[in-house]
């Protein structure tokens, strides 16, 4: 007897769905919004590296994008919460084509030039005042509504979150289940061979990072709903980095896995914050550990013992259902 | 000289060698022979300890190899050449042949057996400065017979030491392997070309899916005909 | 809630860059609730500190806000120490109708949004450079161009904006404007611009670490220019960083041993602090020190653990603080009169005193 | 018969080496083209030229008449060019069927939009590649490890896939470099009957092998490199007759020389 | 006076940029050996700085000893982690991506531990070496910054000729190029590795303590310099030699220039941009070598 694939997906919706009738507390319910948040930017990246492969630093410049994008026209011009979120993302899209010169390079090349990148838009969100409000950061972003109902709560503003994790999630299932997500891990495993096979690597490459930037740019969007306060020293090049050990932490890979990875990496740090001057060691000991679990990252290890227990549970199932057919 | 008990390794789940016996004695040429993942390069890597046995032992000159690290099984002079070449890109040709002597029983000569290496291979001594990674691929078979030789083998494992070369070149090998002989080492060879194998070996072992099937004189193999029809076949072509 | 201790929760930066000056904070708020806990609390009981570590960033100052509030439940909050920090975790005090007081951050905006739930203990920055301005027109009449070095954050950017507007009262002129990021290391090329500018003094907003180097390589490329600077230097470390280059500086302070020699409060603050950490406290353990006081005082004077009373008897403190008699304005801004204070052979010393030039 | 490529002065320098020094191919439709020649004669390189994973640095390239000498790879194979690579690349961690479904990235057109949004063009496209996919396995006879991952596969098979995911987009042309490297003299046997099916397809092939019981059986005609230029060519017949190629390339055949170095041994030992 | 100023900015430049090859050289080498891109090189660096601190004073103020110090101090360190985290990981053979990741893990740790240890203050070096200008025909040179140039060049040096020449650089060498390979001609590629990171822990920790001696040291002052040099090394091709020397003195000098000439805001935007164009033109770095793709 198996397990059916979907239903572990399921269950862990129908909690998520759950936490805020169960848990009321603003602070645990503003940082589930976080992880959330975290785990859309973790989605994207899990498309850049898990699937096609590119270690892409470049995911937290988008996020940047995203956010200031989003914040300034909520601030400044009173643009409607969706509208927001949109232009958010096709902003970090836009900026996406920047990169479309250095797609060609590979691994550490890219990596780095990524990198780069993020350390430019940190570097024009801090300097460029008349667009960003500089080092003093960006303020006054009212509350998000919907329809004209407030969508500021924190219970509200979680499932308005998580709805989108949702669609992001779906979206990103069904990219790697298509001819695109086929040639993304073409190129992941092969260059070479993928362009032998009629695959135009800069083409799907860019497309790649086009999809990436703007989920990241959505969740910049909603992170500066979030917030309500943007300020330059949130979107560092540590941001890319923190999203790159996101999507590895929970299963190199798996979608499940970057939304498992998200909510480890926003929620470890939370849960440490008690123990004061031991918290960031306790974390990069964490991380350390945790990527002795190979590719199979955190999900993958979920579900071998999920695997276990169930193939225990279904023996012991058939060892007392035996009786009965004994009569 | 050699002396290989009820040998098996596994690659996690996959098991390549199940059980086998094999012996080689004291300056004789051994071919090893069989299909494709027949699990003859792993008995070579076995006996270099590049993979660990799941069973059996490995003895040699009556000391058991089980265990010990490739480095160390390098010191009692087994030396292993193995698939695809392998030499150093980024070292020059004489770096190449002075990692070959590293070890610290071949240390000692190394100078004199240098020099025996470029007599036997001048073109090595026209490229004595040149990266290893640029050499063609015949170069490069050289440079790895004369890495081996610099490393002074009493036991030479050489696997597919034909493979992808131009058959003028193949020529040149046989000439290096027959060098070998005239030293007095003795040799365990692996080729897919079973024919040339078996030419130039005394004796032959025939291995299936990790496990020896056959084992003759080559004479006697190379005329059997379960090797005919598996490995030789009819030679339509060979008469000109 | 009815808990059985006074919950109060400290923020501030325990790890990252900032981090020493978050040690501060947690050293002076240790030691005054522990001399105020053994002398029987408030209302009655222990008070109990919650400390949250926010690491700097804005992001985790709301976070840490939310905990202490919603998680822990605390009465009030005291912190952050820097200025964004501190404005990102107010947005939270105001919409969860907490108490906050600010320990360092100077950036006038923190008061001025209109958020009542909000006090700070040090002076906004537009207060510490008009009087700074008004110090340097007074003993310097003479010095009218100006170099401005800074760094360029919320802290940097909020000095040099504050001199603009209070320099242009004196028709200051500023010939170089110069920036760097936090973190740099060399700033010879500023420097040398600045050289260039025929300024007839610099006047440089850093924190010590960046000012104790922008003062060795001063004197390195040999520049002899009248120096002032900001809060942010305003430690020990500094002199111990800048050795004998930061002779000479004069810079403002919220607090400096050498300038509240007269004020009680603070020499017994003062002779504690070296008792218990063996070391002089820094401005930011004076502010940390006060904030806490002022706490102990509102709660107390409140008589109840609620939030809104907390707030309004808070609103009304008065008592002698550890940087002289305190009250805070309608914004929640400490109406307390700035010093300055320069730098003569590795010793600070009140620049108040020293004579006019002309 | 019209020549389906022709290459005119085609070079290829990399650093002081002329690798391949202006080389004129000229391959008919419909026929199997053997390319041989020393070790670093150029095949491989040629083979890249052609294939486009390798610019020129001079001359020019023509592919049905169309001058394709800056046509990058990837529109090369989707003009119709495939193949195969002399060490093995495949894509490993998918299964055999999808490897040989990317065969037919050039040919499919499903973008983005389709597949999230799930469209009946998309899932009918699938359904169709996957088809041809498995039809494509069934006739490299690897029906059987169709859902086994690519890198599992034993080597002979794996050479075998990778012959059909360049075979499945029905290309014109066929380069297959060394496809008979690590092969045992049977399995070489099956690649030559695959070749003769493959050709009567009506694909041309072209073929770089040492193994001259490949090459000789199924080659119509032979260009033979070496040090990058041009050597001899002409049909099997004519190569192997070929004072200079004997020369510098095929010797008197290695299971000879090793007799040859038997029997001198036996002698010395005599003595 | 222009003259003299661009003297100074190219001699400031080129000291950074020394110290940047130090590190960019570790980076490089630990690439080669072992493909691990190590994220916390630059909190070797630090450790480096610290011990060389710790023991500079202990021995009272000697420059000398504190140059020992820190170069031991980061060897140590780099071996401990390459023992004690990297090792176990590739010996359970976790894809590459994870060890990576597990060096980011190891510079937030290291990081935190040398606050508790030396404390979130910075510590001002004892000057190492002569500070005041020295004028030289006119010009202003400091002794300080040249002795950072020639001390880092001699280091340098010793490591090509290291590599060149001697049996344990070459088997160094064979055991990244070809772990397999170099273990069938007898070389224990586990010592290789560790010596590899002990040689580039070394230039680390000198690094670290030439950079605390021109500026100061503190826990935080690992991880930008760390990237920088990082960058370097991909700037002048990631595994060579040549090229982290290169990088690293180019980075430094384009950082110090573009500060003077251009912009400080923008100065690590230029390096970066540079960087950028660089790769544009030379995927691999300025020296780096592509292997035969096909
Ligand atoms: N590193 C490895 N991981 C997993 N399986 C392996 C590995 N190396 C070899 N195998 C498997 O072990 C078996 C024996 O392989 P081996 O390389 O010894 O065969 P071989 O006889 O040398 O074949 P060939 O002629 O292809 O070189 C094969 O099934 C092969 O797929
Ligand atoms: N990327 C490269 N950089 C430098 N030299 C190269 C490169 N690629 C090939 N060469 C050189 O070009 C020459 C031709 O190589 P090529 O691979 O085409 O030979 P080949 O004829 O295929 O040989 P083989 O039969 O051994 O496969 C060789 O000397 C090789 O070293
Ligand atoms: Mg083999
Ligand atoms: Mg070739």
């Amino acid at each position: 007897m198996k397990m059916p694939p979907a239903l572990p997906r399921l269950i862990a919706l129908l909690i998520l769905v759950a936490v805020p009738l169960v848990e009321h507390n603003a602070y645990w319910l503003h940082v589930f919004s976080l992880a959330l948040i975290a785990a859309i930017l973790a989605l994207g990246m899990q498309l850049l590296l898990g699937m096609a492969g590119l270690l892409s630093l470049g995911q937290g410049a988008f996020y940047g994008i995203g956010a200031y994008v989003a914040g300034a026209l909520a601030a400044n011009y009173g643009v409607p919460f969706l509208l927001t979120l949109l232009a958010g993302g096709l902003a970090a899209a836009a900026a996406s084509l920047l990169l479309v010169p250095i797609v060609r390079l590979k691994g550490t090349s890219l990596a780095v030039a990524t990198l780069g990148f993020s350390i430019i838009v940190h570097l024009v969100i801090l300097n460029e005042e008349w667009l960003t409000g500089g080092s003093l950061g960006l303020m006054d972003i009212p509350k998000p509504t919907l329809f004209g109902v407030s969508v500021a709560d924190d219970d509200v503003f979680y499932w308005v979150c998580l709805v989108i994790l949702v669609l992001v999630f779906v979206a990103m299932d069904r990219i790697s289940k298509s001819r695109f997500g086929r040639a993304l891990s073409a190129i992941c495993q092969d260059e070479e061979a993928a362009r032998a096979s009629g695959i135009r690597l800069a083409w799907s490459k860019s497309k790649c990072f086009l999809v990436a930037a703007f989920t990241a740019g959505v969740a910049g969007g909603l992170f500066a709903y979030h917030s309500r306060y943007l300020s330059p020293s949130d979107f560092t090049f540590n941001e890319s980095i923190e999203i790159m050990i996101m999507a590895v932490i929970g299963g190199l890979g798996s979608l499940s896995g970057a939304v498992v990875g998200a909510f480890v990496v926003v929620l470890m740090p939370e849960v440490l914050r008690s123990s004061g001057e031991l918290r960031m060691i306790l974390f990069g000991l964490a991380v350390i550990l945790l990527m002795a679990a190979g590719n199979l990252g955190i999900v993958g290890l979920a579900s071998l013992a999920a695997a276990k227990l169930f193939g225990l549970f279904s023996s012991a199932r058939a060892w007392v259902s035996k009786p009965r057919e004994a009569n | 000289m050699l002396r290989i008990n009820n040998l098996s390794v596994s690659y996690g789940p996959v098991a390549a060698l199940r059980g086998i016996d094999l012996t080689v004695e004291a300056g004789e040429t051994v071919a090893l022979v069989g299909s494709n993942g027949a699990g003859k390069s792993t008995t070579l890597k076995a006996i270099s300890g590049l993979v660990p046995p799941s069973g059996g032992t490995i003895e040699f000159l009556g000391e058991t190899l089980n265990g010990l690290k490739p480095e160390a099984i390098v010191e009692r002079g087994i030396v292993h050449v193995p698939e695809g070449r392998r030499i150093f890109p980024r070292l020059s040709v004489e770096q190449n042949l002075e990692v070959g002597a590293y070890s610290a029983r071949a240390a000692m000569r190394r100078r004199r057996i240098r020099e025996e290496v470029y007599a036997l291979f001048p073109r090595l001594r026209e490229r004595r400065q040149q990266m290893g990674g640029s050499l063609s691929g015949g170069e490069q078979q050289m440079l790895a017979f004369g890495r081996a030789m610099m490393a002074q083998p009493t036991l030479l494992l050489l696997d597919e030491p034909s493979l992808g070369l131009a058959p003028i070149i193949v020529e040149e090998v046989i000439r290096a392997i027959a060098h070998f002989r005239a030293e007095g080492v003795t040799i365990l060879l692996v080729e897919q070309n079973a024919e040339l194998a078996l030419t130039l070996s005394a004796r032959g072992y025939v291995l299936e899916t990790g496990q020896v099937v056959l084992t003759d004189e080559s004479q006697t193999l190379i005329t059997h005909p379960k090797v005919w029809a598996s490995y030789l076949g009819e030679k339509e072509l060979e008469d000109t | 809630a009815l808990a059985d201790t006074v919950k109060i929760g400290v923020f501030g930066p325990m790890t990252g860059d900032a981090a020493a000056m978050g040690q501060s904070e947690k050293e002076a708020v240790d030691l005054a609730v522990k001399e105020k806990n053994a002398a029987g609390g408030l209302l009655g009981k222990q008070i109990e500190i919650i400390y949250a570590d926010d690491a700097g960033k804005p992001e985790e100052a709301v976070n840490s806000a939310k905990r202490l509030i919603s998680k822990d439940e605390v009465l009030m909050m005291i912190g952050s120490i820097s200025s964004p920090a501190s404005l990102a975790a107010s947005q939270v005090a105001r919409q969860m109708e907490v108490p906050q007081i600010v320990v360092a951050g100077t950036a006038q905006k923190i008061t001025t949004a209109g958020n009542k739930w909000v006090f700070r203990s040090p002076v906004p920055d537009t207060k510490l450079v008009a009087d700074l301005v008004d110090f340097i027109h007074e003993k310097f009449p003479n010095y009218k161009k100006f170099a401005f070095l800074y760094v360029n954050d919320d802290f940097g950017r909020g000095g040099f904006e504050a001199f603009k507007k209070a320099g242009a009262k004196y028709g200051y002129e500023i010939v170089a404007e110069e920036r760097y990021a936090r973190g740099d290391l060399d700033f010879t090329a500023q420097l040398n611009r600045i050289k260039a500018s025929g300024a007839d003094a610099m006047i440089e907003w850093s924190r010590y670490t960046e000012g104790a180097l922008v003062a060795k390589q001063f004197a390195q490329i040999g520049l002899t220019l009248p120096r002032f600077a900001s809060d942010g230097v305003a430690t020990p470390k500094f002199i111990e960083l800048g050795g004998n280059a930061v002779d000479g500086v004069m810079f403002t302070t919220h607090f400096s041993p050498a300038t509240v020699a007269d004020i009680p409060a603070a020499k017994s603050f003062i002779d504690k602090y070296k008792a218990a950490y063996g070391r002089t406290p820094d401005a930011y353990a004076a502010e940390a020190y006060d904030a806490i006081t002022i706490a102990m005082l509102g709660i107390e004077k409140a008589g109840k653990a609620d939030r809104a009373a907390v707030r309004d008897a808070l609103a009304k403190v008065e008592f002698g603080s550890t940087r002289g008699a305190f009250k805070f304005d309608e914004k929640g801004d400490p109406l307390l009169v700035t010093h300055v204070v320069k730098i003569d052979a590795g010793k600070e010393t009140n620049a108040r005193n020293i004579p006019v030039q002309n | 018969m019209a020549a389906l490529l022709e290459t005119r002065g085609v070079s290829r320098r990399f650093g002081g080496l002329l690798a391949v020094d202006s080389v004129d191919l000229d391959v008919t439709e419909g026929e199997v083209h053997g390319l041989i020649g020393p070790n670093g004669a150029g095949k491989t390189t040629m083979l890249n030229l052609l294939s486009g994973h390798l610019p020129v640095s001079t001359g020019t390239i023509l592919f049905a008449g169309a001058d394709i000498t800056r046509l990058p790879s990837e529109r090369r194979a989707a003009a119709g060019i495939r193949r195969t690579f002399q060490n093995l690349k495949l894509f490993r961690e998918m299964t055999a069927l999808e490897n040989v479904m990317v065969g037919l990235h050039a040919s499919t057109r499903a973008e983005i939009f389709h597949a999230l949004l799930r469209t009946r063009f998309q899932k009918r496209e699938e359904a169709d590649i996957a088809e041809k996919a498995r039809a494509a396995l069934a006739f490299v006879g690897l029906t059987a490890l169709a859902d086994q991952p690519a890198g599992s596969l034993p080597y002979g098979h794996q050479r075998l896939l990778e012959i059909a995911r360049a075979f499945v987009a029905e290309p014109r042309l066929l380069l297959l470099d060394e496809p008979a490297a690590g092969l045992n003299a049977s399995e070489s046997r099956h690649l030559v009957d695959f070749i003769f099916r493959i050709r009567s397809a009506g694909t041309t092939i072209i073929l770089i092998e040492h193994h001259m019981d490949v090459v000789m059986p199924t080659c119509d005609r032979i260009t033979v490199l070496n040090y990058g230029k041009l050597l001899a060519r002409g049909t099997p017949k004519e190569i192997r007759a070929d004072g200079a190629v004997i020369g510098a390339y095929l010797g008197k055949g290695a299971v000879a020389a090793a007799a040859a170095v038997r029997k001198a041994e036996a002698a010395h030992a005599a003595h | 006076m222009i003259y003299d100023q661009f003297l100074q900015t190219l001699l400031g430049g080129l000291a950074i940029g020394c110290i940047y090859s130090l590190i960019a050289l570790g980076i490089s080498m630990i690439v080669r050996a072992t493909d691990i891109l190590h994220f916390a090189q630059g909190e070797v660096m630090m450790v480096g700085a610290m011990t060389g601190f710790s023991s500079g004073v202990w021995a009272g103020n000697a420059p000398l000893l504190a140059l020992i110090g820190g170069t031991f101090g980061g060897g140590l360190m780099a071996v401990a982690v390459e023992l004690g985290v990297y090792r176990p990981l590739r010996a359970r053979r976790v894809p590459l991506i994870n060890v990576v990741i597990a060096t980011i893990g190891v510079s937030i740790v290291l990081q935190n531990v040398a606050r508790l240890v030396w404390g979130s203050e910075p510590l001002a070096y004892p000057a190492l070496f002569e500070t005041r200008g020295l004028v030289i025909s006119g010009f202003t040179v400091s002794p300080q910054l040249a002795t950072i140039v020639v001390l880092s060049v001699l280091i340098m040096a010793a490591l090509a000729v290291f590599f060149r020449y001697s049996r344990a650089g070459i088997a160094m060498q064979a055991a990244a190029q070809d772990p397999d390979a170099a273990r069938l001609m007898g070389i224990s590629v586990e010592r290789a590795t560790v010596n590899t990171f002990a040689v580039s822990g070394m230039m680390a920790g000198a690094a670290g303590v030439l950079l605390g001696s021109l500026f100061f040291a503190s826990f935080n002052m690992g991880f930008i310099t760390g990237i920088k040099a990082f960058v370097a090394a991909v700037l002048g091709g990631l595994g060579s030699v040549p090229g982290a020397m290169v990088g690293g003195l180019l980075f430094g000098v384009i950082e110090t220039f573009s500060a003077m000439f251009i912009s400080t805001s923008y100065k690590d935007a230029v390096g970066m941009v540079v960087l950028i164009l660089i790769l544009l033109v030379a995927p691999m770095g300025l020296f780096g070598r592509a292997g035969r793709q096909v």
